[in-house]
């Protein structure tokens, strides 16, 4: 099976890939750019871990196909922090021990980082539902709300 | 001499009996002492047996000192998450 | 296996018609990447819709609206005037999965997936939506009622595409509204479910009326009775009570893993009940 | 140097404050490396197929077809793992559940395994093994497995733990049998009686990260793991007892982890990818499915619990009595007999008894899944004792205040209690601003009480401090919460010094002695007092060197705040060394300065809490909603009160998932109906309040800084605080967990309509 050649902005950088016509996305950030950030909890859909922004729209990676990623832009987790400074997002997530585990820690900085880029002054119910796609089972989701409250509180200043 | 308190299935082993005397200074000679006069508890030793010495429950410490006169119960070695 | 993403109908109709083996149409993917990866199909064929001149879009026409088989439902969110002319088809469909999903989930698709439990199709249903047919034998119009005929199997013959989603205009005084039933808030398939669509005349007395059911039979159910309860009176107690002991009687739903029988049949009057209360409000029903 | 491990009461600088964590940054960026995030050169991918039958005779397995498929490097069935058990029930278990030797036992045992160059490859392998059954009649629920014509899973298991030995082979594997006085007498005094039996639903712990390892063994015996696991020195033992192997041959690395909560105290798949990759000769990569992960993990029992409790007009309970029957699984188990310990703890009883049977099912191996067993047992209990409240016509909180145990009264499972913590946990909730919190239209406040027992166990550490007078702190014991950030603060604190100078790791089984997995709530307890120990050698070394800087006996040196400091009226000019002048100096003054501490950590203390909350009930739906919740507990000491919070909070979510809406479902033909996370319902964020903590802190006289653990006790009370909210929203008693909204509505018709 001949593999398919895509050309790609991955957190702002052009890649150039071969991928096979069944391979998902996330299985081409993982397995052939090494960028492991993005998680496999299901392969379904159902828990947002492999969650990317591809053009502006918050997506599973694994319920995309690495082909279809040709000519557009893919934004992970890797590309949150601009070279030491960590996103806000990320600081705050820190700050507030939005994490225990952490495995569905870049999913949920990714669909913030959508979240607060489309609706940047949530109401608590907003980030609930907003966040509704990621599962998270170490924290009970308190942290994690409040850590984003937090974070577009300290977005809307900057 | 200690007495020593069992819980329901070991108790069985030993003939019904809930209490036994021993003469054994710790955990580790008392465990022993136990698999001598009811060879039936040794697989059960094997498999774990943990020791509430007044109230305070050792899984491990072998070399935990059994002090006279202190409530001694035996207890399943348990499973946690 | 094959991925190919052609730029006109006519070439998807073709490839799509000329193939071999196995061949399937990849919009927004969440139904059909979860099915391979369940191995539940391996197609030798993907044909990619995405880049097809105007799937993309939602055009609005002096008949109403054409919404393109490749819109992913969180745009028809976006979109003020559907929003605004259909809140109930919106709502169902700003209901399908997560917010990832959304980024992704087509309506077109989630009739084609036939699903019993699809969210939006009763609402498309209440809504009298029709499909826009492309195949070898040229273009052809159905009513969306007719696309899905059986859990997993739909009318369209080998070759043929959805290309969009067609709403009429609304009619003064209209409202439609959609309501399933989860165990959560969010991420779960409906156990049942109900859209309602109304038009009201000059003193809030229902003139038009269909009321649509999900997950209550092994298609969507459109309930004549239900409409018949409705029509020439206002929306009081007594119509909303026949309204849902009808729904209930209409239902002929199963026992699975989301629900019983006997709670679906419940819980579909009370959806009926509250979406067309919803529905009479829109409409500005008082 | 003997460690004394009792409590001494101090002040604290670091412990206590809430500092970002160590291993926090990788966490944010993606960087840090969990169970699927690793590679090897050249590895293979590795795939199991599993029975599609829940009870089944395997005849034949032809793997000819698959082993010829190009790209097929391995395919192993269970003759490529030998026996090499010798007797070791329990280990033999744990090798027929990750290969089925001569019955497929439940709907995914695995029953034979590839490896090939890549995933569609090893897919199209699996297709072309083929497997000859026999199917077998099964039984999955608990209490058709108890009946007398229930299919037999194992026709050698007898029934221990009856007054005579039974003659005939059973699905119950063991009767176990807990209390004291009499409760036959007690209930001649109570006035009132309850008696209710409870259902409740099989659960997994729902980790997100799937089970994930890579395997590499060389043609010289020796072999290299990298795997998820809450305890890398347990799997090795395990995996090296099963592949005939020395211990010390195999050097397994824990991943990061992606949640475990019991589910990864087990081996399943990593003997598997061992066997693959010895037989391969190369690097196997062996990553479960989210299908794979509900199928034939280690969820918790389904159980089935009768109750009977007796009171007094004045509310003194006069008896209590329990029968638990949990399901195992199709292999022994001790899980009902940890339910009937549990079952009673928080309350001071003159007569109780409990009897629990071990049943098998034609399920997965039942695992430990955080504080495993209690919560079934006290959602029984609690629903109970909330119900004799109302029948007395007592507040619920003052009731369990009158009857809870305290230090000196024997508890429900034999030895008799310390201080503990249940009636300061009972006292606090019952002046929780939450307990007036004005209720709405159909919403209910229910609240209940918790116990668990805690662990301590085998612990080994090591504390080295660098000649910049940084410290690296090397711990066996894995993070799966952030533990590696306490663990700092306990270094920083037995140091004196600050915090962001300790850097914690977690050491790979080659590098440090062997730990007992992160189980029972014991990662930052018993590390911590390992931390102290190791702290304190190295303290003695420091001051050693000091002594030698300074030219003065050490035992004019003591340690004060991060400093050496000289005592006596002779050396009152020599002022004081800090730690980083003392490490600068150390290649001259005897080399690298380090503290080792290898110890059992034991006397972690039981644990209690109370939970609070408000649920509202649609009576037209069943729907519930969760208005308010808050947790009590006791810590002892809060290390890092943020993740304490953590944990509280974690469990309580748990403890609500299982409550309203997670439950395995089986079909007819014994296959399980929902294995992912569409309908295997865990909670999201919009189904979730803030969930409220309050940390109490009764110090654990058997540690120095009085730490308890705080894992797993948050679980425990929700099923039962649940069912009391819902049955005070919706004037119904709940009996059967999950309260899924068609069960609820069900009973609220029930009740309407008589």
């Amino acid at each position: 099976m001949a593999g398919i050649a895509v050309s790609a902005t991955i957190n702002g950088d052009s890649v150039e890939y071969l991928c096979q016509p069944d391979e998902t996305l996330l299985d081409v950030l993982r397995d052939r750019l090494g960028l492991t950030g993005a998680k496999e909890g299901c392969g379904t859909g159902d828990c947002g871990a492999c969650s990317v922004i591809l053009d502006n729209r918050l997506v599973c990676s694994c319920l995309v196909l690495g082909a279809e990623a040709e000519g557009r832009r893919v934004e992970t987790v890797e590309g949150m922090a601009h070279g030491d400074k960590l996103h806000p997002l990320q600081q705050k997530f820190l700050e507030h021990a939005a994490l225990q585990c952490g495995i569905c820690t870049p999913g949920f900085l990714i669909a913030a980082k959508d979240l607060l880029a489309k609706n940047p002054d949530p109401t608590e119910e907003e980030i609930r539902f907003g966040l509704a796609g990621n599962l998270c089972r170490c924290t009970g989701y308190d942290k994690i709300v409040r850590a984003v409250q937090d974070a577009a509180t300290v977005m809307k200043g900057a | 001499m200690v007495e020593v308190t069992l819980w329901g299935a070991l108790g069985q082993l030993a003939g019904g009996q809930s209490k036994v005397e021993v003469e054994a200074k710790d955990i580790r000679e008392l465990f022993r002492k136990l698999a001598e006069q009811y060879p039936a508890f040794e697989p059960l030793i094997d498999r774990g047996i943990a020791v509430a010495i007044d109230g305070t429950i050792y899984r491990d410490t072998w070399s935990k000192e059994l002090p006279q006169g202190a409530e001694i119960f035996l207890m399943p070695r348990l499973a946690g998450g | 296996m094959r991925y190919i993403r052609p730029l006109s109908i006519e070439d998807a109709v073709g490839q799509l018609a000329g193939s071999a083996g196995t061949a399937a149409i990849l919009a927004g993917g969440s139904d059909l990447l979860v099915r391979m990866k369940g191995g539940f199909v391996e197609p030798d064929l993907i044909v990619d819709i995405k880049s097809i001149a105007g799937l993309s879009e939602i055009r609005e026409t002096a008949e109403g609206f054409s919404i393109g088989a490749a819109v992913p439902c969180a745009v028809l969110g976006e979109s003020a005037a559907l929003k605004k002319a259909w809140p109930g088809v919106v709502e169902a469909a700003k209901l399908i999965g997560s917010k990832q999903v959304q980024g992704r989930c087509t309506i077109t698709g989630n009739l084609c997936n036939a699903s019993p439990a699809a969210d939006s199709v009763p609402a498309l249903v209440a809504a009298g939506a029709r499909a826009s047919i492309v195949g070898p034998g040229g273009r052809r119009t159905i009513a969306v009622a007719s696309v899905p005929t059986g859990p997993g199997k739909t009318s369209l013959a080998k070759g043929e595409i959805i290309e969009a989603i067609l709403l009429d205009k609304r009619a003064p005084r209209s409202g439609d509204a959609y309501l399933r039933f989860i165990p959560r808030t969010e991420m779960d398939i409906a156990v049942v479910s109900a859209g309602v669509n109304l038009t009201l005349d000059e003193h809030g007395v229902i003139k038009a009326a269909r009321v649509a059911l999900g997950a209550a039979a092994p298609t969507v159910l459109l309930v004549e009775e239900a409409a018949e309860a409705l029509i020439g009176r206002k929306l009081d107690e007594a119509a909303l009570e026949r309204l849902a002991k009808v729904c209930f009687g209409a239902c002929r739903p199963i026992d699975d893993k989301r629900g019983t029988i006997e709670f679906r049949r419940k819980v579909a009057g009370v959806l009926a009940r509250r979406a067309a209360t919803s529905a009479y409000a829109r409409a500005g029903g008082k | 140097m003997n460690f004394d491990p009792r409590y001494s009461g101090r002040n604290f600088t670091s412990v206590g404050t809430r500092p970002i964590r160590p291993d926090g940054v990788d966490k944010v960026t993606g960087r840090a490396r969990y169970g699927a995030d690793f590679n090897m050169a050249g590895q293979l991918v590795g795939r199991v197929l599993r029975s599609p039958h829940a009870h089944a005779t395997i005849r034949k397995i032809d793997t000819s077809k698959a082993e010829k498929l190009p790209g097929v490097k391995a395919v192993i069935t269970a003759a490529d793992l030998p026996d090499l058990t010798d007797g070791d029930a329990a280990m033999y278990d744990i090798l027929d559940n990750c290969m089925a030797r001569t019955k497929a036992l439940y709907d995914g045992h695995a029953v034979a395994a590839v490896a090939a160059v890549d995933a569609r490859t090893a897919r199209q392998a699996l297709k072309l093994i083929v497997v000859d059954y026999e199917v077998l009649p099964h039984v999955t629920d608990v209490d058709e497995a108890m009946k007398h014509h229930a299919p037999l899973i194992n026709d050698a298991i007898f029934t221990e733990g009856l007054e005579e030995k039974p003659v005939k082979p059973s699905n119950v594997t063991k009767r176990s049998q807990f209390g004291h006085g009499d409760v036959h007498q007690g209930f001649g005094h109570a006035d009132f009686v309850v008696e209710r039996s409870f259902k409740t639903e099989q659960t997994h712990q729902g980790y997100i990260e799937p089970h994930a390892c890579v395997a590499s063994v060389s043609s010289d015996g020796t072999a290299d793991l990298w795997v998820c696991t809450q305890g890398h020195f347990v799997y090795r033992q395990h995996c090296a007892q099963l592949l005939g192997m020395e211990a010390s041959k195999l050097r397994v690395t824990s991943s990061e982890i992606g949640g475990g909560f019991g589910g990864k105290t087990h081996v399943w798949a990593e003997p598997v990818a061992l066997a693959l990759s010895r037989k391969a000769g190369r690097p196997v990569k062996l990553v479960m499915t989210r299908d794979e992960v509900f199928r034939a993990s280690g969820p918790t029992s389904a159980t089935s619990i009768d109750i009977r409790i007796g009171a007094r007009k004045d509310g003194t309970i006069t008896a209590a009595e329990a029968t638990l029957r949990y399901s195992c699984g199709p292999y022994a188990g001790s899980w009902a007999e940890i339910g009937a310990m549990t079952a009673f703890a928080c309350y001071k009883l003159d007569n109780v008894k409990t009897v629990g049977y071990e049943v098998l099912v034609n399920r997965p191996k039942t695992a430990a899944y955080r504080a495993p067993s209690a919560p079934m047992a006290a959602f029984a209990v609690e629903s109970a004792v909330d119900e004799l409240a109302k029948e007395i016509g007592m507040d619920p909180v003052e009731f369990r205040i009158r009857n809870a145990a305290q230090e000196g009264t024997r508890s429900s499972y034999g030895p008799v209690y310390g201080p503990i913590g249940i009636g300061p946990t009972l006292e606090a909730a019952r002046s929780h601003p939450h307990m007036k919190a004005p209720l709405g239209p159909n919403q209910g406040r229910g609240m209940a009480c918790g116990f668990w027992f805690n662990f301590g166990g085998q612990t080994c550490t090591d504390l080295n401090i660098g000649m910049d007078g940084s410290v690296s702190l090397a711990v066996g014991t894995v993070d799966v919460g952030g533990s590696r950030a306490s663990l700092s603060l306990v270094a920083a604190e037995e140091l004196g010094i600050a915090y962001e100078h300790v850097k914690a790791i977690v050491a790979d089984t080659s590098s440090l002695g062997y730990n007992d997995m992160t189980d029972g709530s014991r990662g930052t307890f018993s590390s911590s007092m390992a931390t102290i120990s190791a702290a304190r050698n190295a303290i003695k070394i420091l001051r050693e060197r000091a002594a030698q800087m300074w030219d003065i006996s050490v035992d004019d040196v003591v340690w004060e705040k991060g400093h050496a400091v000289a005592r006596g009226e002779k050396h009152g000019n020599l002022g004081k060394l800090s730690l980083k002048e003392i490490a600068a100096a150390s290649g001259k003054t005897g080399g690298p300065i380090a503290g080792h501490s290898e110890l059992v950590a034991d006397g972690a203390g039981v644990s209690f809490a109370t939970h609070i909350c408000d649920i509202e009930v649609d009576p037209e739906t069943g729907a519930t909603r969760v208005i308010r919740y808050t947790v009590v507990q006791d810590a002892g000491k809060a290390v890092h009160p943020t993740y304490v919070e953590g944990q509280y909070q974690g469990g309580a979510a748990q403890g609500i998932g299982w409550a309203l809406n997670e439950e395995y479902i089986y079909g007819k033909d014994g296959r399980l109906q929902n294995p992912g996370f569409l309908d295997y319902r865990i909670p999201v964020c919009s189904d979730l309040p803030m969930i409220d903590t309050q940390i109490l802190e009764i110090p654990n006289p058997n540690h120095p800084y009085g730490v308890r653990g705080v894992g797993e006790t948050s679980i425990v009370p929700p099923l039962a605080a649940i069912a009391n909210a819902v049955s005070n929203a919706a004037g119904v008693r709940m009996t059967h967990i999950p309260m899924s909204p068609p069960r609820i509505l069900a009973a609220i018709e029930a009740e309407r309509g008589g």
